[in-house]
């Protein structure tokens, strides 16, 4: 019986749909489980402090266990040290902390896999013409959290782009890039980057974006000029409306990531934790627990695995 | 020789039609005639600093920069900035601040679209409950400000927290997608609409305008008329300048305020169906730095963050000024993290060469 | 003859200070009534209710017999009673012509003015223009020049000037020449001699004794608060007000 | 009766030894001495809003949130703010703002760090180099308000991008993990220490301190007395309260604001060394907040935007009333949006409860 | 007699406006000299030069003979020169204490003071009470009180009595009765007659006629920005000196 157990689930924003549904699935799966969840999150993403707060306000409340989805992965592990010397259960999801064992499970996406991806697709898509490529990069800030460093460098990867110094964006010397510029994650950045890149070299054909929403603020920006039939654009996340988006056109390919499942698997950690003091494990052959990566798209490429607009429709997220 | 009984006074008793105090007109030079015109026109010296921008980056980077195209996309990229910096000047000539400008304009917007949207409210409807409901907000701000006599910084400081959090609650942070609201309830795109001069047999380049960039510089012009022309210009002017004396002089400084705050509000909700058309899609998480951002326009247009003076024309010189410089040191082949630095030394530079006009002016 | 003003019981307190104790003043159609006092007897606090810029405590105020009740200054300037503050109560950065019209503008005839609400400025400019140098109060170069670009002493006229040209009624001066020059304290008292002619009764505060000697028909002696007593200056020397106004002397019964 | 001749002066010119204006001593009530007790301890307001609201909490949440563990976690929570907070309420009390604390302090952490760890310095000495460059950071803020006279506002606005962009690009975004600075150069998580007093058996419970807390309080501490105690104290409210008034009285306001800066940049480096104990590592993205969170305190600690008024201790309850009611409605189980609404709501509702209470005892 | 201060030659521009026009002014030892002029003649802008707060444009300023620069009113408080500006020049929210020792605190004896730099208010306080009882100005009572909540008159009083106990060499008092009352402004003139008695000699600009003849040695007539001579109060009448000040007569030759 869970009855009296309580967790907390840290993210690093609540204004992110991604950690609002990963919210609202841990909500459900706490509920079936009868455990008491309460919710914290970050003003911004970066909001480091907050996130260690939230940690030792779970511990002062006297949860079993804690749901994390750390900002700045390896200064969180002094807290959560902390928290796992009190004796509560902390699970990572969606970003793994550095080191990775500083928690005691993590269930995430790989999105350096997730960037790759859809690099590879994009690659695919062009053929020859991959050479020729022009690429605009549209990433989260400049404060280059890792999640954007991952999905950026995880593109070019993907796309046959040598890309340096592997922790940071920016350093490619590759010509087919047309320049980097930061979008904060929303629409109104992603349009204002992509115009910003388009007046460097209105020939941009490729464009990276770092999630679904910056996908749509190029888009528009594409189309006030009339260009958005002959523009390639990828993403991440698989979000409901990015899926749509996709089915529309908007976005030629995007990695969809399961946050519910990360979630729900973590609430069921938690529970069967404060029962028996069981902990989750691996997926085998991995130092994480992989709740998997999928590419969406309609028009499959040739070496790339990915499912369908229907697929990811039913799998995806908000 | 003096003694108390003497009538000094009689002495300067005739002489009631001469001056008692008058400037010399002497020295009427070019320096002299540059003073007053900036006297007269605070604007002036941004607009100086903007065609300088202009000229020595269309030098730098040719019809790259020089085209009607980037000209006008410029425009384009400071339209949402520069009509939320026209209502962050209103109420900064009161000597306020107001930190909830942008969360004013996105909750506006996230109304403006959940009630079409969630609640199935005719569009034309949602829009003027999402424009009163930016209004109302600003009331509450200005009723704060002027009957609680609450500091500006803090009570909208306090607002922008409230308003946002209420935004996120209320949206549940959905966005509301592009193509849904082109299909479904295409009036609120309406000021993304864009039509082009010039531009070539495709459609491709030429000047491109929104009818957001025409509602900017309608409101800009519209607002420039009121504060110099209306007997309400002229209050808000003279509370900002001195309340107190403002109040013993005949003006309603209460009413003043709240009216300032509320129209504010108002544009600001402009801003945000501005906002819709500009990414196309509803979106709560947009204009989270648009306060700073219009506070920026606002001081490098000029306006005294002490109020009472300045010009709304330098304001939208200010925002056009801040996208001169970030689209010409892109285009430059600056990266972000440098264009983030040096648009720090130009807000700092643009003050103090403003500064050192007017001293060398005065 | 029934006072055109008239406060009875007038009390306001800042914190622990009294700054009016109780007091009365009546002002008579067509008359001059100077108020003396010492620093802080609380002349400004009395006739700050009266033009409605401070809320008694307690207390009414009477005008022309009807029990009035000013929230601002603007309810007294409706009423016709026009002030001049030791302030001043001028906006520094707006123009003579903006200050002189300030809460009463003037708008453009037809739809400019209705519609568009436009102001009508040629017509303000002039009629300050006409004011400033009817009065003979001083030359301006420039009736659009920032406030700020004049002397104190100027700015005094102006004030004066913007009483004069509005009051209808009552005009109020609190100290009108503390800061002014032999020259122009003596247009300021001639002008208001001549508003007098007029037929507008004045209230003037002062504590410049030969001037108040000189022009008022009646004096009211302010002491702690409150009236001490009201004389006429025919019958007393300017010795004998400084002497009840200081306390150095019994006062006469009022 | 009266003519010009009448002396009527040698009338005072006795009464030498009187009054000239005195205050009635009557009615010397409670509500006096409350008024009174405001007036020269202007902290007092907040502390009772402080003690309220522990109380308020405690009623409704028990022990666990009126245990020592709970308690001295508050103080942990607020102690990065509270730091930075006391060098924003100098710069407020002369009037000014400063926008570019946290990226200080972040600039000074990464400084400390990068000295240490990419140049091999010695820990000592750069922990030294990051306070200098903290310190030089602030002066030149003070320089260019009080030489160039450009606005406070807009000069730590600048300097705020400048520095952060300047501590991106210096950093490249890298975190200097907690594990290798324990190893290598404990020295930067010094002020992370953590003792405590009355824990279990275990070492869980009990009220928990780090020398980081400690060091807050030592600073507020300190500046109460040199704000106090010191001339340049009372050179920094007559600074705050009227400039030109305080240059002609002798006081060298140049030199006051650019010290009043210098020092804020100090407490800010040290404020990032302490954050490097708080968190364990060296991280360039912490701190984005903090110049809001400490304008926050400084606000509801009751210091006067307008300068010249308030007192530091103030701002030490102001940082611990936003910890108090953090921590509270979390464990009461707000969520972090509710959290953040509520907290608006207090910034407002403190600063009007603060006016109310000054004009009733008035 | 060598003047103690002495000024040629100065010049000072707002804009357009030149309110020192080559000016020149002489002060001896142990002398009372008024300045008396027009409203906007540049009489204070010529004491903001004498006493640093203002950097004139050209010209130069002789103390005992020494040339002297002074680029902040502290270099000339450092000197001995203490001035009552028309402003006041006081922090409202501070006390009456506080005021007086503006800038020239006193700290206590041994390592409180030395080391940890603490100021004595216990002595601070107790001199500014005797100075303020000691020149008779006013009762105060509570020397802790924020100038703020002074009446207008105290308020002067106090600033003139930080000038009187400080000044060691000149004291320079800039319309300091123009806000007072009959009372207030006579204590003034004898506080003023004090100082001289102590050998300080004083500049005091007035617009008060009687006042500055009953108390100068010497008048500098200041018009249009310049000296336009100096007159000995006992050779000339009132009416003479306000027909010079105006325009209205030839002045002597200087
Ligand atoms: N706004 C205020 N707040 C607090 N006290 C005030 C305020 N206004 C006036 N007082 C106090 O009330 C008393 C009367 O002040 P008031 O200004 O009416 O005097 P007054 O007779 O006009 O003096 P003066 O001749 O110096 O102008 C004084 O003690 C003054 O300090
Ligand atoms: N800071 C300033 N900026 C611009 N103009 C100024 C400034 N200070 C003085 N002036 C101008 O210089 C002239 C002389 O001013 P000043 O104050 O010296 O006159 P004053 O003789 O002291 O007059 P009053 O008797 O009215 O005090 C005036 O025309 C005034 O407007
Ligand atoms: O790490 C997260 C998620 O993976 C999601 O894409 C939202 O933004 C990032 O910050
Ligand atoms: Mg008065
Ligand atoms: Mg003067």
């Amino acid at each position: 019986d869970a009855h009296g157990t309580s967790a907390c689930l840290i993210t690093k924003t609540d204004t992110n749909p991604f950690f609002v549904k990963m919210r609202e699935g841990a909500e459900a799966a706490a509920a079936e489980a009868g455990i008491t969840l309460r919710s914290y999150a970050g003003k911004i993403d970066g909001d480091h402090e907050t996130q260690v707060a939230a940690i030792e306000t779970c511990i002062a409340d006297g949860a079993s266990g804690i749901l994390l989805t750390a900002s700045d992965t390896s200064s969180i592990v002094g807290a959560v040290t902390q928290a796992r010397d009190a004796g509560l259960l902390v699970i990572a999801l969606d970003t793994p902390l550095d080191p990775i064992d500083a928690a005691d499970a993590t269930f995430a996406t790989d999105n350096f896999l997730a960037g790759e991806l859809i690099g590879q697709w994009a690659a695919a898509t062009l053929g020859d013409e991959a050479a020729n490529a022009r690429i605009a990069m549209l990433d989260l800030a400049v404060s280059q959290p890792t999640v954007g460093v991952l999905r950026d460098q995880g593109f070019l990867t993907g796309f046959g782009i040598d890309v340096k110094d592997p922790s940071k964006w920016g350093d490619e010397d590759d010509p087919r890039i047309v320049g980097n510029d930061v979008t904060a994650g929303n629409e109104e950045g992603g349009r204002k980057a992509m115009e910003n890149l388009l007046a460097v070299d209105p020939t941009i054909n490729v464009v990276y974006t770092i999630n679904e929403p910056a996908a749509a603020g190029a888009y528009e920006a594409l189309k006030s000029i009339g260009r958005e039939g002959e523009v390639l654009i990828v993403s991440v996340d698989g979000g409901c409306p990015g899926v749509q988006n996709v089915a529309d056109g908007v976005i030629g390919a995007t990695s969809q990531q399961y946050p519910l499942l990360m979630a729900a698997k973590g609430i069921e950690a938690i529970a069967a934790y404060a029962a028996d003091g069981t902990k989750p494990e691996n997926t085998p052959g991995k130092d994480f627990f992989d709740t998997g990566v999928a590419l969406v798209t309609d028009q499959p490429a040739e070496g790339v695995e990915s499912i369908s607009v229907e697929e990811g429709k039913a799998l995806c997220w908000g | 020789m003096s003694d108390k009984t003497d009538d000094y006074e009689a002495v300067v008793q005739a002489s009631r039609g001469e001056a008692v105090a008058d400037f010399s007109k002497a020295r009427a030079s070019a320096l002299d005639r540059v003073q007053h015109a900036l006297h007269v026109n605070p604007a002036l010296v941004p607009l100086v600093v903007l065609l300088g921008s202009i000229i020595t980056f269309g030098l730098l980077l040719g019809t790259k920069f020089f085209s009607p195209f980037a000209l006008t996309l410029i425009l384009q990229q400071v339209q949402i900035v520069g009509i939320v910096a026209a209502a962050q000047s209103l109420v900064i000539l009161t000597a306020g601040i107001d930190l909830s400008v942008g969360a004013i304009a996105v909750i506006s917007s996230v109304i403006m679209g959940q009630f079409t949207f969630r609640y199935g409210v005719p569009v034309e409807i949602s829009v003027a409950i999402g424009l009163l409901a930016g209004t109302a907000i600003g009331c509450v701000n200005g009723w704060l400000v002027a009957v609680m006599k609450l500091p500006p910084f803090i009570v909208t400081l306090g607002m922008w927290q409230i308003v946002l959090a209420a935004n996120f609650l209320y949206s549940a942070n959905e966005t509301i997608r592009s193509q849904e609201i082109e299909t479904e309830a295409p009036l609120l795109q309406f000021l993304g609409t864009t039509f082009k001069i010039g531009a070539d047999a495709d459609g491709r380049g030429g000047a491109t305008f929104t009818y957001g960039v025409i509602f900017m510089v309608l409101v800009v012009v519209f607002l420039a008329y009121a504060l110099r022309h209306t007997a309400w210009g002229r209050h808000v002017y003279a509370t900002g300048d001195d309340p107190e004396a403002a109040q013993l002089s005949g003006v309603n400084v209460k009413r003043t305020l709240i009216s300032v705050y509320g129209v504010a509000g108002l544009i600001c909700a402009f801003a945000g169906w501005a906002l819709i058309g500009r990414i196309g899609s509803v979106s709560p998480t947009s204009g989270q730095l648009l306060n700073i951002e219009s506070i920026t326009a606002v001081v490098i247009g000029g306006i005294s963050l002490f109020g009472g003076r300045g010009s709304i024309m330098g304001t939208f010189f200010g925002a056009l000024i801040v996208g001169v410089f970030t689209l010409g040191l892109r285009l430059l082949g600056a990266d972000a993290q440098w264009t983030y630095l040096l648009i720090g030394v130009l807000i700092i530079a643009a003050v103090a060469v403003d500064q050192w006009i007017r001293k060398v002016a005065a | 003859m029934e006072p055109i003003l008239k406060a009875r019981g007038l009390v306001k307190r800042y914190g622990k200070v009294t700054a009016l104790d109780n007091c009365d003043f009546d002002l008579n159609p067509g008359e001059i009534v100077a108020v003396i006092g010492d620093n802080g007897a609380g002349k400004s606090s009395l006739i700050k209710v009266l033009s409605g810029a401070v809320i008694p405590d307690a207390g009414h105020v009477l005008l022309e017999g009807r029990k009035v009740r000013f929230s601002s200054p603007n309810d007294a300037r409706a009423e016709g009673i026009e002030t001049v503050y030791q302030t001043l109560a001028m906006s520094p950065a707006l123009s003579i012509a903006d200050n002189m019209f300030m809460g009463r503008e003037l708008r453009k005839p037809g739809v400019m003015g209705s519609v568009f609400r436009q102001l009508d400025r040629a017509r303000m400019e002039k009629i300050a223009r006409d004011k400033l140098s009817e009065l003979g109060l001083m030359t301006i170069q420039n009736i659009n020049q920032a406030v700020e670009t004049l002397s104190g002493g100027q700015r005094q006229g102006v004030a004066v000037a913007r009483a004069a040209a509005f009051g209808s009624k009552v005009i109020i001066l609190d100290e009108p020449t503390a800061a002014l020059g032999v020259k122009e304290s003596r247009r300021v008292l001639e002008l208001i001699l001549d508003v007098r002619s007029r037929g507008i009764p004045i209230i003037l505060i002062s504590h410049n004794m030969p001037h108040v000697f000189e022009v008022a028909d009646r004096i009211h002696v302010h002491r702690l608060g409150k009236r001490l007593c009201v004389i006429d200056p025919k019958d007393y020397t300017m010795s004998d007000a400084v002497a009840f106004m200081t306390g150095a002397k019994e006062a006469p019964a009022a």
